[in-house]
């Protein structure tokens, strides 16, 4: 079908977008991690001055440029390119 | 002989349960205490810290300007706390996360231990690392006996958690020990 | 305080839970309370046990809605407490006139934090004014009861429930962070009642009596001028029989501070620093804050060379050491609002007036 | 004393109620605050409940409450009365309480205390007599004031651009999950009287079998305050009155275990 | 008062009625209130009034929501106005604190009724304490005016909006249903400012400058000391700058009455029957009553033999009285809660103290 | 500074909101009143209108609105923000005021005030941010803690036999006459996210258009007070309490003129 | 009809009820006066010590005891038999 | 020269209406003036009262204990004031609804009017009773002279009632007349 193809071509391995998440102003709530359709961030292991093991962006290769998790991020660490 | 204490780290750490601990352990011993805790700042995160002063007389002030030992166990207690510590005091730093080249006093007694390295390499979790600088505390200043530490664990541990007070009774002298061992 | 023989053994406790341990010593089992900072540890600690020993927590909607649960149970003739802090208190003035007027007894408990308005929660005591003078409208009185220990946290709550049924009136403790959050072991002493437990003016249905009404609106005639005629001498017969004070080590002493509360606790720590170097200072430190010790504090000034008023606030109780006293020109004061001063700060201050060098 | 049966007629068909203090009342002529008094201490009598209630008055007109019912009676602020009555039966359960509060009391400054109570569920029962004014001060504007209507506080008339709506209390309460009963009754012609009965009939009895929060509101006349006379006052209430705050039951919750 | 060129006409005016045309005379556009026994005049007059000129009557559902309303318009940096009645004025408290804690300027007028609680409408002066000592929480100040006549109703009510932009905080005007319902001739003397009209600190929206916000809390380090002394500074200046008093008839007096508002009015009477004996009697009015005229208190104090506090409670400014002198032994009380004393009365005592057989 | 289109992305498709100061917030990880302030903030650009706005804080633990939101903030006491900004919109009617207020300041201290406000049809926008708990003073029992929840204040689990029900703001203000726009929200998922964005769009529109009074409730979470981790709390919003509290448009005024 | 017979029947000069009022308690607010569905009440022309003109028993013949001045009176000055 | 009256009827009198007037008209011949109505008792009926203190100089108390002079409109008014009229001070009593027999003092200036007899018969309404009593008042007393009335009553009597004016002079006139008939 139709859809199923345009969804093949997305999981494709070129990214859409590109994200930037601010490493200080995390607090590694994991929303945007869960957020992401794409899985493309993580929590890390450094821990940031507040004392948080921030997210990071994991898998840059998987961003489609959503922005669905800086629309998530209620520390509006996550700013967005497309 | 009075002497004081103030702890400090984040929160979530464990600062006011070893407080506590202390402050039992103190008044099991048959001394005066007193046990003052950073109380709420309306909202959550950010830091936690307690005073804890333990005397043979009756205390007055719970609360002090210049104290006797510090137990720092993050980067910004020690900013916040290192000036005011009183010269020739007594200071453990949580050396896993406060960087020791930041203590910039070389009029105080200080002990860097890495207490989250220790715990969670030797014990197997990250949150005994204050029970690890408490151990390492009483160890330098000598305030109340470890066994007394040891009995007053049921008192601080809920009933829920009661199978890992062995636990807790080996962070503590894995302090005790390094602090014998790098004093 | 007077022990029973019964097995008393010490306990760490924090300040705020030795009065919720004071109030269910004294047969209190109504708590309402709506929750602010420094003083949640109460209603927590309220909800969690008074309805395993059958009593009521209920939390209200507004400190206003809580002093009228208050009255409400009052006025069955039941104990009740609540506590708040600064804004809370605020919201009570109304109610609290209303409990005086309708002569209500009741246990309120400021652990203040500190004002104007919103403020901050450090330590404080600029409530003085609002506690002492009475903050509601109408110029009615009520015990107030200043701790400075866990241990009177808990004994002191238990005296305020005494007070408040012997003089049918409200009573107040007031408090503030350090001693409401600090712990340290206290004695369970026993409580023993002072007053009778029998309160025939309650309002539990008019079986077998005419019915009656606890009310303060007095409209015909001069009715309310001999209404506070009465209430004047309730509050005359509390000057008089109620005041409640602690000398300490005020023996031969120069300077006599003058301190309740965390200032006077923190003033021990100075005052053992200057006796151990030979200063002649002592401390007056008023446990009713009113009834004021006027005449103790007036004793005391007429003694000694210096009268050091000590407080968490720019000069309250300041006007009451004046009020007590002739001796104004001996009276000095040390205060910080909204901020404990430091033992090391008293202690600089006392050696000043004692004439140490720095 | 009075000569009982005088002419020849035995029965007495109409006297004072047992639970009214047999004295003068200090309500103006006309004001129906009299006739809400009466039903509601002849309920009392029908429920035997006179050495068993805690009254809670307020501050109104209907202050004096406890001259006039002979039940014990606490005196609460303005517009605190279910508070009161909340602290009252929460110390004695087996208690019947009841508070009787005018709009201004009951619908400006006690918004809150009542909304609270309803919303718990309080098993206590509300008597609330609106009557558009404030009457004891004076004739002010209430929020139950009418668009329009002119008061001491709107003398050009209550405008809703400026004051709002007259409130509809017994709708408000009636969406509350913890309130058992709310209808709204008027006493300005036998029959209302007769349905104004029924209701706090029912109202006490949600009381006694413990169903929670229960209110009346009595659609009222204040003739001092609006400048007429007591006949012309009832039939304000007969038209434009109940024409904006419709009469009925807007609750009516048939089991006690409510959830 | 001084008087400006325009011509001046005497109407007979209610007190309470003054004080709307001393509001509006000052520029006050917006009036916040609940009615309240005795002072409903005041809602009535401005309801009617303001409209007409372009101003904004509203009427609050409460008190509380009262004192918030003023909060807002005094914070959009508009002058604004409320009045009550003992209760009324309770709940406003905590309101009043967060003004003086936000430093938001308004005036508030309170004609007093008797309490405590609801009390009865004779007129009193049970509410000074609330008044001068500030009834809400954390230690505010704020000037506390007591007209005596119809005449100071319009006057200082003016100087209250004044005193209340200058300093940046609330006044009180203290007034009681006897000046309130009272009606004198009294002049409307033209409103000359003594403040500069801006409001620099109001909140308009941020166009052209940076964001601003009133509020009170101060929770970073000692931020709240700091702001405690801030406001402490500025009532020591109230206190060197704004008292007022009326000296009357104490030229060469041995005796000194010390009363303010009605209570001086009455005794104004005594007074003149008095000199009429050839009695030695004058008085010492407050017009003010914070800031106290402590220093004028004290000078006089020192210089007569007695020193006749008269007050319409038991005893509450006398308290300020004995805080201003050390001549505690000089001082006489007379005072009746809730009711006013008849001018045979003082007169009586005046006898009594200058020693004539009665 | 960040490099913007860096790798070849040029269009920057999501920022901070002008009005949304840069600065780190005191919020606990994942609590939604982060989201919240963004889509006020947002919202404010959108219409322009951060020059002309005055906001009115509350307490609890949103006061630091002055910190956060680039506009003109005057705070409030606990409860009275809608009074506050009824006399901050009578002083200054062609400004855009709101009120930010949690479910313990609006639902149990604060009812009387809004209440009021929206039956006067006070020109105003409320945000109102329901996480079932007081967050600020450590998690106790609010009005609108769900039944059995367990918090500080009621550690047996919220009773309603005692404690009574939580009580549904967005349905009881819908009832109010003056009240414009009533809709509750929740930002869970992006799709309610832009849900949300649009209430608060319509809320800002009537004020704008002088409708009358405007609010949107959020369901938020409180990680901290509820001990729940963030991705959990969020959850429970999505089940059991948008159950309780369904989301929705409550009220929509279509007319200007309403009478 | 029936009715019709019923309701002539009462119209006879027959009293079948009685009421007092108390004078010194009436405040003349007439709403017996109108409520009376036989007219009996008037207000007189007495003044009572609360300086009213009170309602008296004008028409007593026509008295039914229906009670319904009774239940209309606020101030509780009517009393019926029988 | 000081002197000062009370008045006291049932609400609805005139009462207040009479002690404005009389204020009125003191202001305008340049005395001081002050007038104190018995204000809400947050109820209504009952009683209505107020003082009226006029003098050549500064008023100090608008009250007063004893006064000079009591204008009794009903029974209960006598009962309540008669105690305090001072010795030799006047008493108009309205005789049309108070009985002069229960004047129990004789140390007092007694004027028996049957204000509203004389209101009703001669004037044509009760409303003006209390105006027929002022004028026997003034007359006695002399505190200020009707001419000043009569110019104060547009200032009492509202725009919509300004054609009852001159019945209004009327009825101080026949109160005057009746004074100076029977005084
Ligand atoms: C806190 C407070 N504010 C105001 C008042 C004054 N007051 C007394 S009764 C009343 C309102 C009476 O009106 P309502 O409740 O409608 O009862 P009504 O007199 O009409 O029966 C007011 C505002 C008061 N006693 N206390
Ligand atoms: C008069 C008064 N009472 C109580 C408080 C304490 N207090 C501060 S915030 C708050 C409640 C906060 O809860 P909520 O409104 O639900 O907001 P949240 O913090 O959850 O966002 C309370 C009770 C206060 N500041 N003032
Ligand atoms: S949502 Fe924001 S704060 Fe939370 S983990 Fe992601 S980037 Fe960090
Ligand atoms: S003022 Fe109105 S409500 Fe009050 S008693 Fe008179 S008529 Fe009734
Ligand atoms: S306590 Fe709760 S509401 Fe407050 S910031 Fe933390 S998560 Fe948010
Ligand atoms: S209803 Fe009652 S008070 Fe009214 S006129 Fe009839 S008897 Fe008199």
């Amino acid at each position: 079908m139709q859809s199923n193809q345009a969804a093949g071509k997305s999981i494709a391995k070129e990214p859409t977008g590109r994200i930037e998440i601010d490493f200080e102003r995390c607090k590694a709530c994991e929303l945007c991690v869960f957020a992401c359709p794409k899985g493309c961030i993580e929590i890390g292991a450094k821990i940031n001055r507040q004392g948080y093991a921030a997210a990071f962006f994991a898998r840059p290769e998987d961003c489609t440029g959503c922005a669905i998790c800086a629309e998530t991020c209620p520390d509006v660490c996550i700013e967005v390119w497309r | 002989m009075t002497t004081d204490v103030v702890m400090a780290g984040f929160g979530g750490q464990g600062i006011l349960m070893i407080g506590n601990l202390l402050s039992l352990a103190a008044m099991e011993e048959g001394k005066h205490v007193t046990y003052f805790p950073a109380y709420g700042v309306e909202m959550r995160g950010g830091t936690a810290n307690c005073t804890v002063v333990i005397s043979d007389e009756e205390i007055g002030s719970p609360v002090v300007g210049s104290p006797k030992a510090c137990v720092i166990m993050n980067g910004p207690s020690l900013e916040k706390y290192l000036p005011d510590l009183r010269r020739g005091g007594i200071l453990v730093i949580n050396s896993s996360l406060v960087e020791p080249s930041n203590v910039d006093r070389d009029d105080v007694r200080l002990l860097s231990i890495p207490a989250n390295d220790i715990a969670r390499q030797v014990l197997g979790s990250q949150q005994l690392a204050s029970m690890v600088a408490l151990g390492a505390y009483v160890a330098l200043a000598g305030v109340v006996s470890m066994d007394t530490l040891f009995e007053c664990l049921p008192k601080v541990i809920s009933r829920k958690y009661e199978k890992f007070i062995p636990l807790n009774v080996n962070a503590l002298k894995e302090g005790e020990s390094f602090a014998r061992n790098h004093a | 305080m007077s022990r029973g023989a019964a097995v008393i053994h010490r306990t760490l406790m924090k300040g705020n839970e030795a009065i919720c341990a004071g109030a269910i010593a004294a047969g209190c089992r109504f708590y309402y309370g709506y929750p602010i900072t420094p003083q949640n540890d109460i209603p927590e600690y309220m909800s969690a046990h008074l309805p395993r020993i059958g009593g009521t927590f209920l939390q209200a909607e507004s400190e206003v809605a809580t002093i009228n649960f208050i009255l409400g149970t009052s006025a069955s003739g039941r104990r009740v407490m609540t506590s708040s802090s600064g804004p809370g208190i605020s919201l009570m003035q109304e109610g609290l006139s209303y409990m005086a007027g309708s002569e209500l007894p009741a246990v309120v408990v400021n652990i203040s934090r500190s004002g104007p308005g919103l403020g901050g929660i450090a330590p404080s005591q600029g409530d003085y004014f609002q506690a002492v003078k009475c903050g509601g409208h109408g110029g009615y009185r009520m015990p107030v009861l200043a701790p400075h220990s866990v241990q009177e946290m808990y004994s002191l709550t238990m005296l305020a429930f005494d007070l408040a049924d012997k003089y049918r009136n409200p009573a107040m403790i007031l408090g503030d962070a350090i001693v409401g959050q600090m712990k340290e072991p206290y004695e369970q002493t026993p409580y023993v009642s002072s007053v009778p437990a029998e309160k025939p003016w309650a309002l539990t249905g008019c079986a077998g009596r005419p019915r009656q009404h606890l009310k303060s609106l007095y409209l015909k005639d001069n009715a309310i001028e001999v209404h506070n005629w009465k209430l004047h001498g309730k509050y005359r017969r509390m000057e008089e029989d109620e005041v409640r004070f602690e000398n300490y080590r005020l023996d031969g002493a120069r300077i006599a501070i003058v301190a309740f509360g965390t200032a006077a606790r923190v003033s021990k720590t100075a005052i053992q620093w200057a006796r151990d170097e030979g200063i002649a200072v002592g401390m007056l430190r008023p446990i009713t804050l009113y009834p004021f010790p006027e005449t103790q504090v007036d004793e005391v000034a007429r003694k000694v060379d210096v009268v050091l008023v000590i407080e968490m606030n720019t000069g309250q109780m300041l006007q009451d050491v004046k009020m007590s006293t002739p001796c104004h020109d001996k009276i000095r004061f040390l205060g910080k609002p909204c901020a404990m001063p430091t033992p090391e700060e008293i202690h600089g201050e006392i050696r000043r007036l004692a004439g140490k060098a720095e | 004393m009075k000569e009982k049966g005088k002419g020849g007629f035995g029965k007495n068909v109409y006297r004072r109620p047992e639970s009214l203090v047999d004295v003068k009342t200090h309500f103006c002529p006309g004001c129906h605050h009299g006739i809400a008094h009466k039903i509601l201490a002849e309920t009392i009598d029908r429920f035997c409940l006179r050495e068993k209630t805690v009254g809670v008055a307020c501050v109104g007109c209907s202050v004096f409450l406890y001259d006039y019912i002979d039940v014990d009676v606490a005196e609460a602020p303005h517009g605190r009365a279910p508070a009161v009555a909340t602290g009252v039966k929460r110390a004695q359960p087996d208690r019947f309480v009841f508070t009787y509060q005018g709009d201004g009391d009951l619908a400006a400054i006690g918004t809150s205390e009542v909304i609270h109570a309803a919303n718990r569920g309080e098993n206590i029962t509300v008597i609330f007599v609106n009557n558009t004014t404030y009457g004891m001060t004076g004739g002010q504007m209430a929020p139950t004031t009418m668009l329009g209507q002119k008061t001491s506080t709107s003398p050009y008339g209550r405008d809703f651009r400026k004051d709002g709506y007259p409130i509809k209390m017994a709708e408000l309460l009636a969406t509350l999950e913890g309130t058992a009963y709310s209808a709204r009754v008027a006493t300005s012609t036998p029959a209302q009287i007769r349905k104004a009965k029924e209701a706090v009939r029912k109202a006490f009895d949600m009381q006694i079998k413990e169903m929670g929060f229960s209110i009346v509101e009595f659609l009222s006349t204040c003739p001092t305050n609006w400048g007429m006379k007591p006949i012309d006052a009832q039939k304000r209430v007969l038209g434009e009155m109940s024409e904006y705050f419709p009469l009925g039951v807007y609750k009516e919750r048939k089991q006690a275990d409510f959830l």
